[in-house]
């Protein structure tokens, strides 16, 4: 596919809007991203024409229902690479699929002494579920540092490994600096000590194909509505092997095969993982929001992202003041920076009524804002939507703040 | 016939009738048309799981190691296609059975019980025949290396 | 305002189609209910206009997002008379709600030996959580029993409450059979005994008016999906001393105050609760549902529903061949019943055909099926936008359905 | 002057700006006039919490019973929205403060800062100053009836 951006940006209805009489600059892409229209057209149509209650109906609109959203299910195991579609659980969200993770593996293979590692370059989303678990548990909590540069410190992990490790939960992309993991290498080292690994795949999924077989991790996990996908949606990819072993995380409705007050059946793979109506709107527009990202292409996004990335990075390091934090050897579309003496919370107020969206603060990850000592920066994170023009009127729009502030 | 044989006369046999009603009501006379089912074999050992009625299924090996099954349910459309399926595979060899495809279903104009809902049997009756089958065929294979 | 059945029929573009070339009669409401264009026009507005990461901005699109979220807690609290909107806790349903409930309220409150009261009539939803916590806790799971017409028998349950009682669960509505349960007297029972009462209230709400106060409920339950919201959005109610002393169910983004790998710090009210991005989208819609329904209005609905139910249950009554299940004092508008020697599943296909969506089966409801001993029933549940001719449909189809199956 | 008095004045002092980049300047410039903070109360206990920027505040009763507040924030922009509350409050009796509400935030064309964001300060400094003046207000009771 030729990577038309004008065309593309008609895609997005709500790139096409002004914001304080200016033209809204949309760049927290990794807080969450704009929908194209066949996405929006799909809930619609959805609620429009096929609502209704999966799996429990015999009649048209549910069996309709079911097909779409099982169809889904094929496809993002395909769009994985899964081995099979019972591999795919649909979830609320990221943070769901991580909870869902921690609580079930927990309660079947964490004991009082075990250890869990995770790196310093979390997410909370990808921290709290894991304290909770120790907390109740009695575990440990071990923490892969991270280089100055902003990279998991990869060397550190055989040092942490005991034979009490019973998992390792990393981030593929850090959504505050945008840091790429070397997953790969991460898992191959783990799965030589036999421990699985899960991957909080958040921000890598809108940036990078990924292929669970490849990479041969036990877990992964991403939410539907930073990859053009409504919220209220997410996934969780495991291994076969680990969803039978694990106990269920919610009990309800369809979860079941069958219910006496003594003793309840499990339902099989996937359905034993989704308790309760499933969000069926927001996963069949999930399909959508797939083929968009497949029809535009990876090699397309990667090629437009990374200039824009460039870019951006060459003419905010034009400013003597400004300091980008996170300069790892591979990233996404994400700088994370700060203004000498200005706090992020002013400029990113400033930068709003410029039409500009961007993210300030610590991002939910206040570990690596511990580690830089800071207590945040401003966030710009680029999609394939984005323009040079737009990083122009940021260019021009930072001046104005210098101004102001100083 | 062949199991393809069987298909498409099966297609022929319910292209006479262009209403549902006509189509159901020929479905549910097949079914009760069904040999009745050995009581021997109505438990739970023999129930498929994943259907809203319960169908119950029994297969096995004749001296020509063909698959022979037998089959009911207290669904009276369940039964019918059940007895679809009994007449297409019943007496064919485990190979057969498990090369053979669902797609007829959709040609005879059954298609709403091919959708993936949980509620419908026909997903689980078929995987419980090519289970049947792949026990069946590795049976034959181990009688044939004891023997050879 | 005045029942227009005509115009209100219009609202529902859903209803407004065919099935196997006959109008559409969705006859499931109990399953899930149509979604009236203003709540399908809401989900399209926040996403071509207002989609953004809430809670967590400073940017204009952001601050808009979190404000209309923020509007639909105050909503919600309203429209239930809670006290405060730190009540008011947005899950992705009904089963969420109750599992968070058995969960952080369970870790907190149930130990070894202590028990749990249910009903007979509760959904696997308001079952199965209990049981993983029994489970989980070496508790104990008891259950009222229900009375013949099928409503739970009150009088029973002084006999169970026991020292040990720490909290009873029960719904406000049964799913299949209608039965309005006097929740206000078992509260106060319970109450007597200083014993916390959670109401499933999924299948009561999109019916009658609740007043968590005048109930004086401790837990109140419900799902957006069954008052014409969109699917992925839940309620639950808990009075804020509850919710204080409960321990976060889920961890991750935004539902803490402070993080280190040592110690967290969780939020305050209700973010606590609401770990990861939540649904916005969703709940905001839920905001217009409410809307729509108040301004229908409750005695409207009961009004139309009861026509309904009355018609309904006559015709059924005149074959001679056909019972209803379950004859409490009190009913919604759903009807479960069976035809002599004809299987659910036969009845549910035939009538399909003829473009009635009926749900059949066991509706979730095991245990109240094991004590009628039937496999299942078939349910019809009206909503107020069903009409008497469609009861006609179903009548004609009915005896369709009989010729067909003798 | 009374705390509505001291609005009407901001609301037109505000007014002279047309555009958001002035009336910001002024703000950041009210802020920058703010008293110095003392350090002794730069500490978590005087830490406010619920905003993206720090801001302390500290108050105390003076001899008139009124409540007097200092404070402080890292960020211009809060530091000058705290300027106009203590401003606003600072003087005045807790009961006053109590019975005063946050529209004029609005007037003053300041809305953005008045939405229930986390990450917004406003609410939460309002909730502060009132959770002080509170507490000032049980101290005079308590003294006043100690003394009647
Ligand atoms: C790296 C990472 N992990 C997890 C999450 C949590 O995702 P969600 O809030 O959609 O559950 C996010 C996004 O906020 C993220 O960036
Ligand atoms: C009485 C009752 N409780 C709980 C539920 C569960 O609701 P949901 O599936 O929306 O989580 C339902 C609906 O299926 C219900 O009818």
């Amino acid at each position: 596919m030729e990577f038309d951006i004008k065309a593309i940006r008609k895609d997005f209805p709500a790139l096409n809007q002004n914001v304080y009489n200016k033209p809204l600059v949309y760049l927290d892409n990794a807080a969450t991203t704009q929908k194209p229209q066949c996405v929006i057209d799909a809930i619609t149509n959805y609620y429009s024409k096929q609502n209704s209650n999966i799996h429990r109906g015999t009649h048209y609109l549910s069996q309709q229902s079911t097909y779409a959203y099982e169809e889904t299910r094929k496809n993002v195991a395909l769009f994985l690479n899964a081995d099979n579609e019972k591999e795919i659980i649909f979830t609320k969200g990221c943070t769901d699929s991580i909870n869902l993770v921690a609580s079930s593996f927990g309660k079947k293979f964490i004991k009082k002494g075990d250890e869990i590692i995770i790196s310093a370059l979390e997410h909370h989303s990808n921290i709290v579920p894991w304290q909770i678990l120790r907390d109740d548990k009695n575990a440990v909590l071990k923490v892969i540092p991270i280089t100055n540069n902003g990279e998991i410190d990869i060397y550190k992990l055989n040092d942490l490994i005991t034979p009490a490790t019973k998992i390792i939960a990393i981030n593929h992309v850090s959504n505050s600096l945008g840091t790429i993991n070397d997953i790969k290498k991460i898992i191959k080292i783990a799965h030589s000590y036999n421990i699985p690994v899960l991957i909080d795949g958040a921000q890598a999924i809108p940036h990078i194909p990924v292929n669970v077989k490849e990479l041969d991790c036990d877990f992964y996990c991403f939410s539907g509505h930073k990859i053009y996908a409504p919220m209220g949606v997410g996934v969780l990819y495991a291994k076969e092997k680990w969803l039978e072993e694990m106990p269920p995380y919610q009990g309800g409705g369809e979860m079941i095969k069958n219910v006496t007050f003594d003793k309840t059946i499990y339902n099989e793979l996937p359905f034993k993982f989704e308790a309760g109506t499933p969000n069926a709107g927001g996963v069949i527009a999930l399909n959508e929001a797939l083929k968009y990202v497949l029809n535009i292409g990876y090699d397309n996004i990667a090629k437009q992202e990374n200039i824009l990335l460039k870019t951006a990075t060459e003419k905010l390091l034009q400013h003597d003041d400004i300091k980008i934090i996170g300069t790892p050897s591979l990233k996404t579309s994400i700088i994370s920076f700060v203004i000498n003496k200005m706090h992020h919370y002013d400029v990113g107020v400033i930068l709003d009524h410029y039409g500009i969206a961007v993210r300030t603060g610590h991002h939910c990850t206040q570990p690596v804002m511990d580690y830089y000592n800071l207590p945040g920066t401003v966030r710009i994170s680029f999609a394939f939507y984005n323009t040079l023009e737009e990083i122009d009127i940021l260019m021009f729009a930072i001046d104005k703040v210098k101004q102001m502030l100083s | 016939m062949s199991i393809p044989e069987k298909e498409k006369q099966l297609i022929a046999e319910f292209a006479q009738y262009d209403d549902w009603a006509d189509k159901y009501a020929h479905l549910i006379d097949l079914g009760r048309k069904l040999i009745k089912y050995d009581e021997n074999y109505r438990n739970d050992k023999y129930l498929i799981s994943g259907c809203q009625s319960r169908v119950w299924l029994h297969a096995f090996l004749d001296e020509n190691n063909k698959m022979i099954m037998e089959a009911d349910s207290d669904s009276e459309i369940t039964k019918g296609i059940i007895s679809l399926l009994v007449w297409l595979y019943s007496g064919e060899s485990p190979d057969d059975i498990l090369a053979a495809n669902e797609n007829f279903i959709n040609e005879i104009g059954l298609k709403e019980h091919l959708s993936p809902t949980r509620s419908n049997g026909l997903a689980s009756m078929l995987k419980q025949i090519k289970l049947y089958a792949l026990v069946f065929k590795t049976k034959i294979q181990q009688n044939n290396n004891n023997n050879g």
